[in-house]
């Protein structure tokens, strides 16, 4: 039953938080930039103004083309919902786990290169194209990682894995070390930040992502956009539970340690939204064909944890 | 009894084929045909099912056929019905779908008699107990899906498919026998029971690995066998085509676990590296063989070598895993294994009847011909869309199960004892990771091109949507797809007794996952619903939906496309197919394929088009294969010469001849 | 009267009675008569089997061999009917020549059946030669350049070996005589095979030498086979059919029956590895010039010679196993190999050519036909559900029960010769139909019997001609 | 073992030696006439042998042997071959293929070969066929050795009788063999002789010479 009021309450508030978390990022990145920039809230009246919007769809844009915003939306929620933020007792903890939170998104991703193919123009298909290519080498990526954790902690559930952490001293490792760094790279990847994509841009041969949502306007865009600060507070969670679980509720004292877990999440996610928009201001975005050698890179780092996590174990 | 039922049944299917030789030409031969064949097809697909009720218990037969003293037995047990249910199961839906696609057929003729005697050939190979009867059931249906590719005979590319095709496939049986030979050894008896009381040394039984491999695994596609199958599976008639790659290819995976697991004692660990290995190159490289096509039955050929690479790894880490005792493992990876055979041939062959469905529609198989086809054929669209995304291993589809059992098991390979197995588990599922996304990758290359966007030919332009019987069993299979997807635990029902039966005394893994639930080992490790993966999203689509219909705006226009202003009159300007794959070609295809792209960009003022062509070589073929060829060539050059000598120089090899045998026998005394 | 007067009466009469017959149709329908009534004959011996005399010999070899040579003659002579006429009304075969023609064909069967029933080596001889006499007649029927040359060719090679063919007999008779005596006895197989053990065996292997040479020519196992392809080629396609069908099987029965003595002897040396050795030498050498083959009926006499080098392999491998599946191998291929011929006849003659590159898509333009040559050329190919497929399945299992190293070799013969005959297959079957699409006035009747004959076979053996096969077997060692 | 008071042996062995010698004295000869000369003497002292060996081995059946031997291979073959040499004007020096002295180095040792073969394996059996024996293989290896070295195509034919000469040889040589081989041999060697006419006749209606070159130019498949 706590399962389900926990769950509740964590699809809540991450929704209520994602366009915040957004809205610092870019709020700092403007600051950094020397820029005023926009309030932190501004996302929440962004999304507003496109729900009120009049929405435009495309002349010969199929069913699939309005259905899409939906899905990916419902997709991004769930693996925000399955990712335990503040507290491991999520009701949806055990139906998913981290290999089937990657392929939740991966779904969302599908959907979402579908759309950008669906009206036919080459924008769509040229940031659908870019955007599956950068997922395929994301993918495998993000799989060396969870072999890591796997074989750290013989399981890929992510409550499980944070208890785990909690529990006993696994200490500073190596293998952590680069499986995070890891795991970092493939959630700039994911969420098209510099160096991979830049969310800013509107420059019509950069676009990626914003290429492929091309054509979405109105409440379609304001669903996709809400999908993909989702997906940024979701990725931040994860790597928060799979590398710093410190807070989190793992079931033990239900009040106090909610409050804790709830202040702890919020911090985290804080610390994150600060460290991307450092990254991101000090960063340059690299040319498309070097995403390749980059999420190459991250791969490697994958195997590399797994190796090492061998040998000491194999000491 | 039941087995008795099977035996009908098959004979009656033979008996159709002669039917439709006799009887081809009148119309009413293809009623016959197609609907005895349904028929048939569903009596066996109910018989073994039936046949899971006898559990471990294993029905024979034997029939006074076959070689004399051998006699031809049969034998029914669990691991014959999960192949014989598979393979009904799809027969049936080819059956109906063809039933009305084959009416256009160029030469109908060509296709009634043999296939019917394909589905029966399939079926007999799965029950076969004695060496003699299943080579015979084996090349059988070597030769009648030959001769259906052959059915389209007047296409230029045919010829050259199926004779490669028709060699690698006797290579194969080639194999077999002396795989067989091995088994039965001096004894020389041939029946399987005989075969599994015989013990082999291991250096034989690795020999018969290794044949059995060549054998099994020409006709399943594993790289580097594989070259046939791109070529014939597109070839023949697309209701035949989804049975060669969705079903036949699982009759090389049954002969590879019937002989590995069953008749070829226990394991050696080293074959789970040679089988895991193959597989994940097979994976690989199949799907990036896939990406670089746009002939759209090739490219779900070529996928077809993809998921057998994928069924390949799990069977690997079982034979690893059983070699090194790791009993739950193994259970694991051949569930895995097993359950990935099944999803591929539902969604393969709903795939490749989609594809037919599209070619009867606008008589195109080239995708960058197609396009916008959701307007067209809705019905298919749909269809061929929860093919796609099963096939991409989406959940909460089937395909995504059965990866995510595969993905278990490699997760679990840190307890391989040796560094080999140790190291090559990791590679193995990135390799597999990264095969899975470029699936996905490939898939929405297929249906933003065929389905969406706009019309690239009058043909797409204007196509209408097929026929009820073409899309009953499209919605079957995608029903399927879809059911399997979020409750697997009914065919874990048929898999654990069937893994129990393969992997006698270990533990089977599953055993803690109920209806709702899958959990490999313990619920703490992991575990996977994809019942509530559905139930969840439909439920929060629902609430994103009613949320955003209270809050926003429901004023909808329909406007020109924007494309940042660009206006684009025409379809031309559309991704086609060949340009989505370019990332992928520039990033992969270099490496792999040597793909090589010459830009011809004319001078500002200049009128003529630019021009952008790709060369790609195929690897395989250049190393394998063409060496090969040529030295067939060179050494018939050579002996021809045999054929034109005088006379005088015929009686000198005469004369020669006996000298030799002269001096030997002086020799020799 | 016993079964053998008539079985060898009736074709000596008959090419006596053909030699006179002015009309050629008469004279062929009297053929395909003469040779029904033979098929009678031959097939008495089931009913109430005639005692082995000096003179004759009956036991289970040869009883079946008798029986399948008739079968052959008749279906054949059928054949020959409508394939005679036509090469008479396009003026290929001038009239003169067919009466000859009918005449030597009962002769040539006589020779055969004499061959097989005889019960004396030399009398054995006397017909192979005599075969071989009456066949270089017919090779050179047509009276081309192309003809004279390859029946000139065979008749001179075959004409050696069977002079060494002779020597190896003297030389039998010279290891006989000390232990049976001089004269018939010392040549009569019923008499020789009991006491063979006492014989020399040195001799024993000397005479074998020849005689494998000897005969080995007319079977046509490499490196003796050269006239075999253009006599086959050349001469007319009824004659290619019984050259394939009938000769070479009495020419290996004749080196069994040796190869019966010799297994007898303890001290003689095995003549497995000659046989061995010289099988897949014709395979190997068979299959590869499949490849190069530009003409029809060429291709499939090369593709003869792999089939007799299969058997003879198969009956060097010794044992009763390989023994049999060389057995079930020579009486698939005789029938295999007669309808694929009977097949190609009627192609040659609608396409009006033999070349390979000018017979286009036969089972478009004539179906029965094509289809016919289809499953004939997948059934020599060793494909199921044919009996060629058992028999070299037999082969290849009983290799490696006995030598599991020549599997190897063996299997990957087959494979090379496979390609190649598929390759032409298609070719000739399939595509897009060239030439004339005239229906052929075929009978087609002869050619669906072997097939039929061939395909049950190939899943269900009688028990009769199991129980031959394993008396045979037995008795070859 | 020679009895030197033995006077069968010594004069069949003198008479086997004779065709032996003669066999040789083909390879040697380069002109035809002299070739076909030859055979006649051949055939001859071949008449001879069987004459002596039906006397020695009181087997009269043997003197048909002579007899056939006598007239057909001595007289009505070199006959009708010189009719058939002069009436088609074929040119009269012989081709050879390999030179006259390898040739005989080559028929040594082809002789030797045969002694190596025959003398160990017939212990059992009485000097005289031994010797016989072994002299007709040698006929026969030198006979085949004839066909192989000469172009012309009367000289093959003339080694192909000779080693059926040997053949007779070696019949004429083992005791007591039965009728039914000699009737075989000079059935064959006179049907044999009826198709080589048979041949020449046609070949004559193609070329006007017999040389084997001509008729090979059709060799199968060449002009396809």
């Amino acid at each position: 039953m706590t399962g389900a009021l926990l769950t509740l309450l964590q699809l809540a508030l991450t929704l209520a938080a994602a366009p915040l978390v957004t809205g610092i990022v870019r709020w700092v990145k403007a600051r950094l930039n020397g820029r005023r920039g926009p309030g932190p809230l501004q996302p929440y009246r962004d999304l507003l103004k496109l729900l009120r919007k009049e929405t435009v769809v495309a002349e010969n844009a199929s069913w699939l083309f309005r259905a899409v915003p939906y899905l990916v939306f419902a997709l991004t929620w769930l693996a925000a919902a399955i990712v335990p933020s503040f507290a491991t007792g999520l009701a949806l903890g055990g139906s998913a786990d981290l290999i089937a939170l990657v392929a939740i998104l991966g779904s969302a991703r599908f959907l979402l290169a579908l759309a950008g193919m669906d009206v036919g123009t080459a924008f769509g298909g040229l940031g659908s194209s870019r955007e599956m290519m950068i997922a395929s080498l994301a993918e495998p990526a993000m799989l060396t990682v969870t072999f890591t954790m796997a074989l750290l902690v013989r399981s890929t559930s992510l409550p499980h894995i944070a208890e785990f952490l909690l529990s006993h001293d696994v200490g500073i490792r190596v293998s952590l070390g680069l499986a995070l760094i890891s795991l970092m790279m493939v959630a700039l990847a994911e969420n098209g930040r510099i160096p991979v994509d830049n969310p800013a841009t509107h420059l019509e041969l950069t676009m990626v992502h914003e290429a492929m949502v091309l054509e979405y306007s109105g409440r379609h865009l304001a669903l996709i956009e809400a999908a993909q600060m989702l997906k940024l507070v979701t990725y931040l969670s994860l790597i928060a539970c799979l590398f710093a679980p410190w807070g989190l509720d793992v079931g033990a004292v239900p009040g106090h340690a909610l409050a804790l877990g709830l202040e702890s999440w919020l911090g985290k996610l804080l610390v994150g939204a600060l460290a991307l928009a450092l990254f991101e201001t000090g960063m340059a975005k690299m040319r498309v064909f070097r995403v390749a050698e980059f999420l190459g890179g991250s791969l490697l780092l994958g195997l590399l944890a797994a190796v090492f996590l061998y040998v000491s174990q194999g000491l | 009894m039941l087995l008795s039922v099977i035996g009908y049944a098959v004979l009656a299917l033979v008996a159709l084929g002669a039917l439709g030789a006799v009887a081809g030409r009148f119309k009413a031969t293809h009623d016959v045909v197609y609907g005895g064949a349904l028929a048939a097809s569903l009596v066996l697909l109910g018989a073994a099912l039936l046949a899971f009720g006898h559990g471990d218990a294993a029905e024979t037969l034997t029939l006074p056929i076959g070689l004399p003293w051998l006699r031809g037995h049969l034998r029914l047990d669990l691991l014959s019905a999960y192949f014989l249910m598979l393979i009904n199961l799809l027969g049936a839906a080819a059956s109906l779908f063809g039933w009305q696609y084959a009416r256009h057929e160029p030469e109908p003729a060509r296709v009634l008699p043999f296939y019917p005697l394909f589905i029966a050939a399939m079926s007999l190979v799965t029950i076969a107990d004695d060496a003699f009867l299943f080579l015979l059931a084996w090349e059988l249906m070597s030769l009648a899906s030959w001769l259906l590719v052959l059915s389209t005979h007047e296409e230029p590319d045919t010829s050259h498919a199926a004779y490669v095709y028709i060699v690698m496939a006797a290579t194969g049986t080639v194999a077999l026998l002396l795989a067989f030979g091995l088994l039965a050894g001096s004894a020389g008896d041939y029946s399987f029971d005989a075969i599994r009381t015989h013990q082999l040394s291991p250096l034989l039984a690795g020999a018969v690995l290794i044949l059995v491999l060549i054998g099994a695994g020409s006709k399943a596609g594993l790289v580097p066998l594989h070259v046939w199958l791109p070529l014939a599976h597109p070839a023949a008639p697309s209701h035949v085509s989804a049975l060669m790659s969705g079903v036949m290819t699982k009759v090389a995976i049954y002969a590879l676990v019937r002989i590995l697991f069953d008749l070829l004692g226990a394991p050696d660990w080293w074959w789970g590296v040679v089988v895991m290995a193959l597989g994940a190159v097979s994976a690989l490289m199949g799907v990036l063989y896939a990406l670089m096509q746009h002939d759209l039955k090739r490219l779900l050929a070529y996928h077809t070598v993809e998921n057998i690479g994928i069924i390949a790894i799990g069977l690997g880490l079982a034979l690893g895993a059983r070699a090194d005792g790791l009993d739950l493992l193994a259970s694991l990876a051949l569930i895995a294994a097993l359950f990935h055979v099944l999803n591929h041939a539902l969604f393969k062959s709903l795939l490749f009847l989609g594809a037919g469905a599209i070619q009867r529609a606008t008589g195109e198989r080239d995708m960058e011909r197609l396009g916008g086809l959701i307007h067209r054929m809705p019905a298919t669209a749909v269809a061929f869309l929860i093919g796609a995304a099963a096939i991409s291993a989406l959940p909460p589809l089937n395909g995504f199960v059965s990866e995510w059992f595969t993905f278990q098991a490699i997760l679990d390979g840190a307890a391989f004892p040796q560094w080999l197995l140790k190291f090559e588990v990791p590679v193995a599922g990135a390799m597999l990771a990264l095969a899975a996304a470029l699936a996905a990758v490939c898939f929405v290359k297929v249906y933003g091109v065929v389905f969406l966007g706009r019309a690239r030919s009058d043909a797409a332009a204007r196509a209408g949507e097929v026929g009820r019987t073409m899309l009953v069993p499209l919605y079957a299979l995608a029903a399927l797809c879809v059911l399997v997807g979020a409750l697997p635990s009914a065919v874990l029902a048929l898999l654990r007794p069937l893994a129990a039966y393969l992997l006698p005394g270990g533990p089977v893994a599953l055993a803690r996952s109920s209806w709702l639930t899958l959990v490999p080992f313990d619920a703490g490790r992991s575990a996977y619903s994809g019942f509530t993966v559905l139930v969840a999203v439909a439920v929060l689509a629902g609430l994103a939906s009613l949320a955003v219909r209270g809050l926003a705006s429901a004023r909808t226009r329909r406007a020109p496309a924007w494309d940042c202003g660009f206006p684009d009159a025409s379809p031309a300007l559309q991704y086609s197919a060949a340009s989505f794959a370019q990332p992928i070609r520039r990033i992969f295809g270099s490496v792999a394929f040597a793909a090589r792209e010459t830009v011809d960009m004319p001078e500002p003022g200049d009128a003529r088009p630019a021009r952008l062509e790709v060369e790609m070589r195929d690897p395989v073929w250049d190393w394998l294969f063409a060496p090969v060829a040529r030295a067939v060539a060179y050494v018939a050059d050579r002996i021809n010469i045999v054929q034109f000598l005088t006379i005088r120089r015929y009686l000198s090899l005469m004369f020669a001849a006996l000298v030799l045998l002269l001096l030997l026998v002086a020799v020799m005394q | 009267m016993t079964a053998f007067e008539y079985i060898l009466g009736i074709p000596v009469a008959a090419a006596l009675a053909l030699a006179l017959v002015p009309s050629y149709r008469v004279a062929a329908w009297l053929n395909a008569f003469a040779s029904a009534a033979t098929l009678g004959a031959a097939l008495s011996p089931f009913v109430e089997r005639p005692a082995t005399g000096v003179f004759f010999l009956i036991d289970d070899f040869n009883i079946y061999l008798i029986a399948l040579t008739a079968f052959v003659a008749f279906t054949t002579s059928l054949f020959s009917l409508r394939y005679i006429l036509h090469e008479v009304a396009i003026g290929r075969l001038p009239k003169r020549y067919v009466r000859f023609y009918h005449s030597m064909y009962q002769g040539f069967v006589f020779t055969m059946l004499l061959a097989l029933s005889t019960n004396n080596l030399g009398v054995m001889w006397v017909a192979v030669e005599g075969a071989t006499l009456t066949t270089v007649l017919m090779v050179g029927l047509y009276r081309t350049p192309e003809a004279i040359e390859a029946s000139w060719k065979y008749f001179i090679l075959c004409g050696v070996g069977i002079a060494l063919a002779l020597f190896g007999t003297i030389l039998m008779y010279l290891a006989a005589e000390p232990v049976m005596g001089e004269g018939l006895k010392a040549m009569t197989w019923s008499e020789l095979l009991p006491r063979v053990s006492a014989f020399s065996p040195a001799i024993l292997n000397l005479a074998f030498v020849f005689l494998l040479v000897g005969y080995g020519t007319k079977v046509g196992l490499a490196p003796l086979h050269a006239w075999l392809p253009d006599a086959h080629a050349e001469g007319p396609t009824p004659i290619s059919a019984v050259l394939s069908g009938l000769l070479l099987n009495v020419a290996l029965y004749a080196v069994l029956r040796f190869k019966m003595l010799l297994a007898g002897n303890p001290g003689a040396l095995a003549p497995g590895p000659l046989m061995i050795g010289m099988g897949l030498t014709s395979l190997f050498l068979a299959s590869f010039m499949l490849y190069r083959r530009r003409d029809i009926k060429r291709l499939f006499a090369y593709s003869s010679i792999e089939h007799m080098g299969i058997s003879t392999f198969a009956f060097g491998m010794g044992g009763p196993l390989a023994n049999f599946a060389g057995l079930l191998h020579m009486t698939m291929h005789s029938l295999t190999k007669s309808a694929i011929f009977f097949a190609v006849g009627h192609a040659s003659q609608v396409k009006g050519t033999q070349k390979i590159a000018e017979i286009r898509g036969l089972t478009a333009s004539q179906p029965a036909l094509g289809w016919a040559l289809v499953i004939g050329v997948v059934a020599i190919a060793g494909m199921p559900p044919f009996g060629v497929f058992m028999s070299e399945f037999l082969v290849v299992t009983s290799t490696f029960a006995r030598a599991p190293l020549l599997a190897a070799p063996l299997v990957l013969g087959l494979l090379v010769g496979f390609a190649a005959l598929m390759l032409r297959l298609q070719g000739l079957a399939f595509g897009k139909a060239e030439g004339t699409g005239k229906a052929s006035g075929a009978a087609l009747v002869p050619l669906y019997l072997h097939l039929a004959a061939v395909l049950v076979a190939g899943i269900y053996l009688p028990g009769p001609l199991v129980a031959w096969f394993q008396n045979v077997a037995r008795l070859l060692g | 073992m020679l009895h030197f008071a033995n006077t069968a042996y010594d004069t069949a062995h003198l008479l086997d030696t004779g065709v032996l010698i003669l066999s040789f004295a083909l390879l040697f000869q380069r002109r035809l006439f002299g070739v076909i000369r030859t055979y006649a003497y051949q055939a001859l002292i071949l008449a001879a042998a069987a004459a002596w060996q039906a006397h020695a081995q009181q087997a009269p059946h043997l003197y048909i042997t002579a007899a056939i031997a006598l007239v057909f291979k001595a007289g009505i073959v070199p006959f009708v071959l010189q009719r058939i040499v002069t009436a088609f004007n074929i040119h009269r020096s012989i081709e050879t293929a390999l030179g006259i002295g390898a040739t005989l180095v080559a028929g040594m040792a082809l002789v030797a070969l045969a002694i190596l073969l025959v003398l160990p394996v017939t212990t059992s059996s009485g000097a005289l066929t031994r010797e016989s024996l072994a002299i007709a293989l040698s006929t026969v290896l030198l006979g085949l050795l004839m066909m192989i070295s000469r172009r012309n195509a009367v000289s093959q034919v003339v080694g192909f009788m000779s080693l059926e000469n040997g053949l007779i040889l070696a019949a004429v040589g083992v005791k007591g063999m039965p009728l039914v081989v000699e009737i075989s041999v000079a059935f064959s060697v006179m049907v044999a002789f009826i198709i080589f006419g048979i041949f020449f006749f046609h070949i004559r209606e193609r070329f006007d010479t017999l040389d084997i070159h001509q008729v090979e130019r059709y060799r199968g498949e060449r002009e396809r």
